[in-house]
């Protein structure tokens, strides 16, 4: 049979993370690159005790970061304040303001929600690393701080490196412009971000786009994450029920 | 599907297998002709699921993409940077931008992809190529696998083959059962050099379809060559092979 | 490029300093106004040389881009996954897809690239940046960098700062000489949670140009605010400085 | 000054590397993505006691690898052939026919040049660790085989891993099909393959490519190695001297 991987829906989507999963959330912190409606799917689905991972926690709901101006921003909050999420692994968890806390702050306060700090590149080649079959590898980042207490370190070259593991989901929820039916992606902009290294260190990558095209719709050149890292696609609506328009 | 019947007659008294006949310093018989390398790749071609994605190491398992069943589609995978591709280009017809691992010219299809060598890897070794089919010098009882380096040489060629070994999810070999002067290639240990350790799910040759167990289980005879019987197939094998109680003739479609 | 005069009157009296002087609990005299921020991002801008790629932090760092002098053209980098940006976007014209490392929205030049977090680090950490300039709670008087982490919060964001820190060839401390209560925020050693250990090379404050000498061999200051010597610098600072014998006025052409 | 990367011609181009250089050159092995003009040029400039990194050490000249038929293959073996090679790092050293071997293989078989082979993939990770500051990762690939040999191995997941370290070089010799003037690039189909990572791991990197636009001229969603890893782009004519038309 011709590959297809569109799935009908947002609920058919995300109907199988189940209780206790990891999963990632795609995107840098602001409105483009996240999946906003898989975020709010998984909410109304209501699995709990989840992991999520993500550069941010949720950011944008108390700073307008990376949102225009007037549109009220749908983030990680979503999630955090239906009290799905027990572990945030982040590498900036908090919103930049002290006075304007996120959902997860106050939960993390609240002692509701474990916090893993990761550097920001750590994070992001502790995912390549899970996609590409890296068990571990040295860094330079983070070395003589606080956040390699634990962690064993090693010199090379006469400088301090850091072993760091590679990080696995069970899922992970990216965004992007246009898939085509095999699941090959293209991203638009610095919406890239996080999508493509969480795509291939997650057991089942779930694609939110807006659009779907047949094989040949995307110039072989230009695909930015090829579609054996994908395994279901779904295309978001221009507008929303209720004439919301996401940005 | 192309049925084992209608190759018969160009694959199995092929060119080649007569070639072998020739060089091959016999103290063994063959029961009945062996298959030919098409055969072979048909067999392989058999275990490929719909939406798997394959990658096709160089030799006969090369050949397996002739031979896909109708109503499955595959994504291929090349260690050259590509996903998804057509056939081999026509003769004269070939662009050096566009090669598989063997340097052999393809043709474009709809909905194919492009990337660099350290992102063809990293599907290998992630874990996203859910078969690879590979050439073999020699497959223990185990599973090991050695295909790259023959010690007579002294230097060897591993490309991309020790990748394949541990990174696909399902690992095939197809060669012939045994050497041109009839050494067995499936023993109870390697003596070439490995290209990886417990690897190798399936062994499909000219003679037998054998699988190999998990966790050092050993070897299972499952399909024979038209002609050939269990103790024809372990007289022509260096290692011990369970005959399965299903054992049948090899079947193509 | 703007001379020190010109800016003067806006940036060294401006809202800000006053604002800060309200807040402060003082007990050192201030000889001479402070710099504002954007004579500190002149200052730092200046330390940019043709062809170099920066990356630029959020707060003082943003505004250097404001400031490069005539005949320098560089090539910035942004954690948000480009290379090569134009200014801000105009108010009301911002693009979600186009934005950098602290969510402001940025207007497009010919000659960008794109490219995901996992490459946007490895460049970052690949020693690929030539220059970063960033913020700071404190730094020592061996380079080490303190941003990111205000244990009274209990809670911080490290973002990008500690690739940053030990990726970029050279680091470029932009900030406040002081913090609000007149604490030095350059310290013998750094109280607060480290960035990175002996990453910094120059710092530029409101009232200094100081050079962090390499392999521990501690501060040494090379400029002045206007009305500022050596004496009163060190007086609001929490680490010993050796004084250059060219120590000078800061000069911003 | 508006940056401008362009180097006048090929001579120019390799004029700095010295006598026991470490040279990575690009392509996999066939015409494509191989950068012929770069290495006659290094040939003619003549430094001797390189090491050269590559996916094959020249198995086109015997074997028409990835060479349309008619076409006299030019590969590594202009630098062999002129004895300025004592090291080579590859996974496809030698040709495929015993019979015909490559100027490699009789070069290592009189002892004059050394050889260290590494598998495809652990070579191509090596050159993006180098690239990506990352000193050594820990990988399957090769677990108990010869070429892990005197490696450190360690088990994660119950599974082994071998230690490899970063692979730099003093320089790369790429090709591309597109440059910008600041050294964004763009490949053609199967042309990539070892150009990007290579492009990242060496201290300066020179690609030889097709056309040379000003900034814009490529799509920035397009670029597949960003400016940022490029020092030198030198163009190739589509004719050369005698006529001779390259692939």
């Amino acid at each position: 049979m011709p590959i297809d991987k569109t799935v009908n829906n947002f609920a058919e989507a995300v109907s199988d993370i189940s209780d206790g999963s990891v999963v990632m959330i795609g995107g840098f912190g602001g409105a483009g690159g996240m999946p906003h409606l898989l975020m709010l799917a998984l909410r109304d689905q209501g699995s709990r005790n989840l992991t999520i991972v993500g550069n941010t926690a949720g950011i944008a709901a108390p700073t307008g970061f990376g949102w225009p101006e007037g549109v009220e921003p749908i983030d990680h909050a979503v999630l955090i304040e239906n009290g799905q999420v027990t572990k945030v692994i982040a590498s900036f968890p908090v919103s930049g303001s002290v006075s304007r806390p996120n959902a997860f702050e106050t939960g993390f306060r609240a002692g509701e929600i474990e916090l893993e700090v990761v550097p920001q590149g750590t994070l992001a080649e502790r995912m390549r690393a899970a996609g590409a079959g890296i068990a571990a590898f040295y860094t330079p980042t983070a070395a003589g701080t606080m956040l390699a207490e634990g962690k064993e370190s090693r010199m090379f070259g006469g400088r301090e490196y850091v072993l760091e593991e590679a990080l696995h989901a069970d899922f992970a929820l990216i965004r992007a412009r246009t898939a085509d039916t095999l699941g090959n992606l293209i991203y638009k902009g610095t919406s890239r971000t996080f999508n493509p290294p969480m795509a291939a260190a997650a057991r089942v990558t779930i694609a939110e786009v807006d659009e779907i095209v047949e094989p040949g719709g995307i110039d072989p050149e230009r695909v930015d994450t090829p579609g054996i890292y994908i395994q279901r696609i779904v295309v978001r609506p221009p507008v929303l029920e209720g004439g919301l328009e996401l940005p | 599907m192309r049925s084992l019947s209608a190759v018969k007659a160009t694959s199995i008294k092929g060119e080649r297998a007569e070639g072998d006949n020739r060089t091959r310093r016999d103290n063994m018989t063959d029961p009945a002709p062996r298959l030919g390398r098409e055969v072979i790749a048909m067999r392989v071609a058999r275990e490929f699921r719909d939406g798997e994605v394959v990658n096709l190491g160089i030799g006969i398992p090369t050949l397996c993409s002739d031979f896909v069943p109708p109503g499955v589609q595959l994504m291929y995978h090349s260690e050259s940077g590509l996903l998804n591709c057509g056939p081999l280009a026509d003769e004269g017809h070939g662009d050096v931008d566009l090669i598989n691992a063997g340097g052999q010219f393809l043709s474009p299809i709809p909905g194919m992809a492009y990337f660099d060598s350290a992102e063809a890897f990293a599907m290998i070794r992630g874990g996203h190529v859910d078969v690879t089919a590979l050439g073999a010098l020699q497959v223990s009882e185990t599973g090991d696998l050695a295909n790259w380096f023959l010690p007579a040489r002294g230097v060897g060629n591993v490309g991309g083959a020790m990748d394949l070994a541990v990174g696909a999810k399902r690992v095939i070999v197809a060669m012939e059962h045994n050497g041109r002067d009839k050494t067995p290639k499936i023993v109870s240990e390697c003596s070439f050099p490995l290209t990886g350790q417990g690897c190798v799910g399936l062994i499909v040759t000219d003679i037998a379809v054998i699988e190999v167990l998990p966790e050092g289980g050993g070897l299972r005879l499952i399909e024979h060559a038209p002609g050939w019987d269990a103790a024809s197939i372990q007289s022509h094998t260096g290692a011990k092979l369970a005959v399965s109680p299903d054992l049948a003739e090899i079947t193509l479609a």
